[in-house]
């Protein structure tokens, strides 16, 4: 029992990582589109972290510099093993909302010891608006999930996806507002613009990753890759019922309800990324100022509506 | 975080060409910065003491990559100058033309890196992929793309090959459609305003004394612009009015001037006028000769004395100090080029209490192109 | 010309004013004409007249208001060349100072910026200097540098 | 280091799969030194798209695998570069832009710039031309392809092996007027 479950999670992490570098070529290829351009081909995340990881000399910068990476890796795939993939549930237990909330810290501070042992002042910079980024989206983003968990009554995200069955979330009128925050601040989590503050290379020559090459930036790309898939997943778990449309249980339920969650995902990518292309990038206050101000209260509203609709 | 160093170049995608910014970090807070150039020192002035009047015109043109004409067009103003020559009415109307097809390349690159400064990676893909259009009509009239060498003393390099008015013409509409889609996406965008409006102000009065010029002149309020003041070329018989600040037509005028917004506005309406002056150059055009005779090469002499000519560039104003002593070779030229001041004075005193995230948005607004400082 | 006029001496060429000065006189001359009109301070240049041994500084200005160039010209000696900088009436002849410094070794006084600017260790005499011969530099320095021996086998 | 002395697989076999890889997925540094990089935003937006190769401008030189030496280089930024190329790493190449790394070009008398690159860098490809059009730009790139392709793109090997000499030569460069007195 328990190797079966080890070889079922080892499984799902390796989709979610081989959809994440997916999603990077195929992502690049949109945004080409939207520049009037060809772009590469949709594999190309393969090839270039391939590439990363066979680079023939490495550098690195003392031991907290080469174990960072692996504390991200490892915050990042504890967070999809949390978030119900397509209905399937792996680790999920009662009040997990909570835990992958303090899970998706931990990514972003690895990252950012990482980036502070190599010793860049631009890679310092960076990781100064990188957290204070994550203190942003972090409010308006809390307050939809405490909506969310006030209407359905739960605190597990699996059991939010389940009583998503009936009608989805993001199909009752308060939602549309809250996945609207959501989506925001979700932008910030996949540092897109206009929230692509903490990695500007213009004005910071890449941030964080200034230092970062060879097989430490494959890794680093690996880790953006299991972002990319962790954090639409939670989006779609949160808004749109994780994807699930059939729940007899049967193989083909379960190739169907995995099918729309890669769909869906994929959609929510492509908004961010649509997103992204019209948009220049924000200063770091008027990030800050953006998600605190008009998104918090948004997510305000949301949630005192929510709040309305239950008690009455 | 205490202070700290900051060096913004040579390797770095924030700064407008080969060039560095040494900046003292306090927080956010820019609080000293220091310009460092000569990467891009070739010695073009000595270089030009040792060279004859012709030999000349293939170096000067490599002053100003982006914008390479305006530096034929100066030279050539100055040997006229020194020579007293009078250029064919045809070749005046064609320089007219070269010129200002150059200037809207110039400012698609320009405000399309401005953009790729803010972060919105779109229009510098989609400006740029313009710019090559133009610079198709380059290739059919002089046969280079970049370095034209077709603006001679005495006239242009050869006459105008048929058919491409048409061309032309058919490029300045593509532009014009597509200058639309570029307000929608940039100039209209709300990220921009918060981003651009009051950063990087040049204090308005003391402006003129800090040599700012061109566009970025113009964006504080002073509608100076060496084509009205001083007419070379076929200027003269253009009907144009100079940009200036409040006037920004269609586009919002949201701060009291002088800083990076107005400075981008005020260069994005100036390709609406470039291409009103190039249609108009096409309509007037005269027939004849489009060049004097030269002298031998070899044995051209200039007279002895003491030459200036300016012409306005995308960037700012270009001054070409020219002396001879009566012999086949220059004694000395000197190139003002705009960015000298912009680059070096005006920005190191702006850029002192700056973000670090706008550093890189005030050189890309000002427009500095090392090239023509170092030379 | 409005120039000429004004200072009450020089001669106008190929349409600009050209104004001969002295060492003393000069820094009066340009502060009278920014007062009167010729606010934009072009560019100061410097011209090597190695026959009569001298050094040329020409102060370029130009008036927005009367529409006129007037260059104000100064001769100084090609031996120890100096002159008192004008960086207080115009910021931006700081660096036009700093880089006749640096290509002809003049002298600036009061200029306390006179730092390397284009060149990095350079230790030869300025470079714009009419005696200093470019192409005999340039092949003596790069010329002289070896090629990269390579050895015969292809084992790399 | 199993996986590498051929228990697993064959090192030759592990370096074919590195030469396909890096060859598809080339970065290069963004760095302008010379008015060559003015034909490079073509290269890379829309008309010309070099993306379509999987190549795209990198902010850092830890991240790249290209230099770039586009066009002209003075000493001054010759010192820049060699940083940078020795902060690359390895595999890495280089393209020349244009006349003047190769032989001077119009700029052979100059008193500051390089005359000729190759004996101060290892360069993989050059590509002729003032400035080299696009289209020659998009060839040097593709012949690079190649050359990594079968394995003889070997520069930074090159570097490496000779780096003494490379060292001596820069810094007679640089310190010309030290050196010359030094040798008298």
């Amino acid at each position: 029992m328990v190797v079966e479950k080890i070889a079922v999670i080892a499984l799902y992490t390796t989709i979610a990582m081989f959809v994440g570098i997916l999603f990077m070529g195929v992502g690049r290829k949109i945004v080409a589109r939207v520049h009037n351009r060809v772009g590469p081909p949709v594999y190309q995340g393969f090839i270039d972290i391939a590439k990363l990881l066979t680079k023939k000399t490495n550098i690195s910068h003392g031991w907290i510099y080469d174990l960072a990476l692996l504390f991200s890796m490892t915050g990042i795939m504890l967070t999809i093993l949390f978030l119900p993939i397509g209905g399937v549930k792996l680790l999920s237990m009662e009040g997990d909302a909570f835990l992958v909330l303090y899970l998706l810290a931990i990514p972003a501070l690895g990252f950012a010891l990482g980036a502070g042992a190599s010793g860049n002042p631009n890679a310092a910079i960076g990781v100064m608006r990188a957290l204070v980024m994550m203190l942003s989206y972090e409010l308006p983003f809390v307050i939809t999930l405490i909506a969310l968990m006030i209407y359905y009554d739960t605190s597990s995200i699996a059991q939010i996806v389940e009583m998503q069955h009936a009608k989805w979330a993001i199909m009752i009128p308060p939602f549309v507002l809250a996945a609207a925050v959501a989506d925001m601040a979700l932008q910030g989590m996949l540092m897109e613009a206009p929230f692509d503050i903490p990695t500007a290379p213009h004005e910071i020559a890449s941030g964080p990753m200034a230092e970062f090459g060879g097989k430490h930036l494959g890794a680093l790309m690996i880790y953006k890759a299991g972002t990319i898939v962790a954090y639409t997943t939670l989006f779609v778990d949160l808004f749109l019922g994780g994807g699930v449309v059939m729940h007899d249980g049967s193989v083909l339920a379960y190739l169907a309800n995995f099918a729309v969650w890669f769909i869906l995902i994929f959609l929510v990518f492509t908004l961010s990324l649509l997103i992204n292309t019209s948009f220049p990038r924000f200063r770091i206050e008027q990030a800050f100022k953006f998600y605190w101000k008009y998104e918090a209260l948004l997510a305000f509203i949301s949630l005192i509506w929510v709040y309305l609709m239950v008690i009455s | 975080m205490k202070e700290y160093e900051l060096f913004i170049g040579p390797q770095h995608p924030g700064v407008t060409g080969n060039m560095m910014y040494h900046l003292w970090v306090d927080g956010d807070i820019v609080t000293k910065a220091e310009c460092n150039v000569g990467y891009l020192h070739r010695g073009f002035e000595k270089l030009m003491e040792s060279r004859g009047w012709m030999q000349n015109v293939p170096l000067v043109c490599r002053i100003c990559v982006p914008e390479p004409d305006v530096n034929e067009m100066a030279y050539a103003m100055a040997v006229e100058q020194l020579m007293d020559w009078e250029v064919p009415d045809r070749a005046s109307y064609i320089r007219v033309i070269v010129l200002e097809l150059a200037r809207i390349a110039a400012y698609l690159m320009s405000i399309g890196s401005y953009a790729g400064s803010l972060g919105i990676y779109t229009l510098p893909q989609w400006t740029l992929g313009d710019r090559d259009y133009i610079l198709d009509i380059f290739e059919q009239l002089t046969g280079a793309r970049v370095y034209h060498i077709y603006i001679w003393p005495g006239g242009v390099r050869w006459d105008m090959p048929e058919g491409l008015p048409d061309l032309i013409e058919k490029t300045l509409s593509y532009i014009e459609k597509r200058l639309k889609l570029y307000d929608d996406v940039f100039f209209r965008n709300r990220v921009f305003f918060d981003r651009a409006a009051g950063i990087g102000k040049i204090p308005k009065n003391r402006a003129i004394e800090w040599g700012v010029t061109g566009p970025n002149l113009r964006a504080c309020g002073y509608g100076y612009d060496v084509r009205k003041l001083e007419p070379y070329a076929a200027y003269g018989d253009m009907d144009f009015e100079v940009v200036k600040y409040p006037e920004l037509g269609d586009f919002e005028v949201i701060s009291d001037g002088c800083d990076a917004y107005t400075r981008i506005v005020v260069r994005r309406l100036e390709i609406d006028q470039s291409i009103s002056m190039v249609r108009q150059a096409l309509k007037k055009m005269p027939e004849g000769e489009h060049i004097l005779k030269h002298p031998n090469w070899l044995k051209w002499k200039a007279p002895a004395g003491y030459a200036f000519s300016r012409v306005e560039s995308s960037k700012g104003e270009y001054g070409y100090f020219v002396v001879s002593d009566g012999s086949s070779k220059p004694v000395r030229i000197h190139v003002r080029g705009p960015s000298y001041t912009h680059g070096i004075n005006v920005a190191e005193t702006i850029l002192k209490g700056a973000n670090i995230a706008d550093v890189s948005q005030i050189l890309f607004s000002l427009d500095v192109c090392p090239p023509d400082i170092e030379r | 010309m409005k120039a000429l006029e004004l200072i009450g001496k020089g001669e106008e060429m190929h349409g600009r004013a050209y104004i001969k000065s002295d060492k003393e006189e000069a820094s009066s001359i340009i502060k009278k004409l920014k007062e009167n009109g010729f606010d934009h301070f072009v560019m100061l240049s410097c011209v090597d007249w190695i026959d009569n041994n001298e050094f040329e500084l020409v102060y370029h200005l130009w008036s927005y208001e009367h529409k006129e160039h007037v260059m104000v010209s100064i001769i100084l000696p090609r031996d120890n060349p100096s002159m008192s900088s004008m960086h207080e009436l115009f910021p931006q002849i700081e660096t036009y100072e700093r880089e006749i410094h640096e290509m002809y070794g003049v002298d600036f006084e009061g200029n306390n910026r006179l730092t390397p600017f284009m060149l990095e260790g350079w230790h030869d005499m300025p470079p714009m200097r009419k005696d200093f011969d470019s192409k005999k530099f340039a092949e003596d320095v790069f010329d002289s540098i070896p090629e990269i021996k390579e050895e015969e086998d292809e084992g790399i | 280091m199993g996986l590498f002395d051929g228990d697993i697989m064959k090192y030759e076999d592990w370096n074919k799969i590195s030469r396909i890889a890096s060859r598809k997925s080339l970065w290069m540094v963004h760095f302008c030194t010379g008015c060559g990089a003015i034909e490079l935003p073509p290269v890379m937006t829309s008309r010309y798209d070099m993306e379509r190769f999987g190549m795209g401008p990198m902010a850092t030189p830890r991240q790249a695998d290209v230099l770039l030496i586009t066009g002209y280089l003075t000493v001054k930024t010759l010192k820049r570069v060699v940083n940078v190329y020795e902060q690359m790493q390895s595999p890495k190449y280089v393209i020349s832009f244009g006349s003047c790394p190769i032989n001077g070009g119009m700029y052979w008398d100059s008193y500051n710039t390089v005359k000729r690159l190759d004996r101060y860098l290892p360069v993989d490809v050059y590509v002729g031309g003032c400035m080299p059009r696009p289209e020659g730009v998009m060839n040097a790139f593709l012949e690079l392809m190649k050359l990594i392709d079968e394995g003889k793109a070997r520069g930074w090997e090159k570097y490496q092996k000779y780096y003494e000499q490379y060292k001596r030569n820069q810094k007679m460069a640089f310190n010309f007027e030290r050196e010359k007195d030094e040798g008298a």
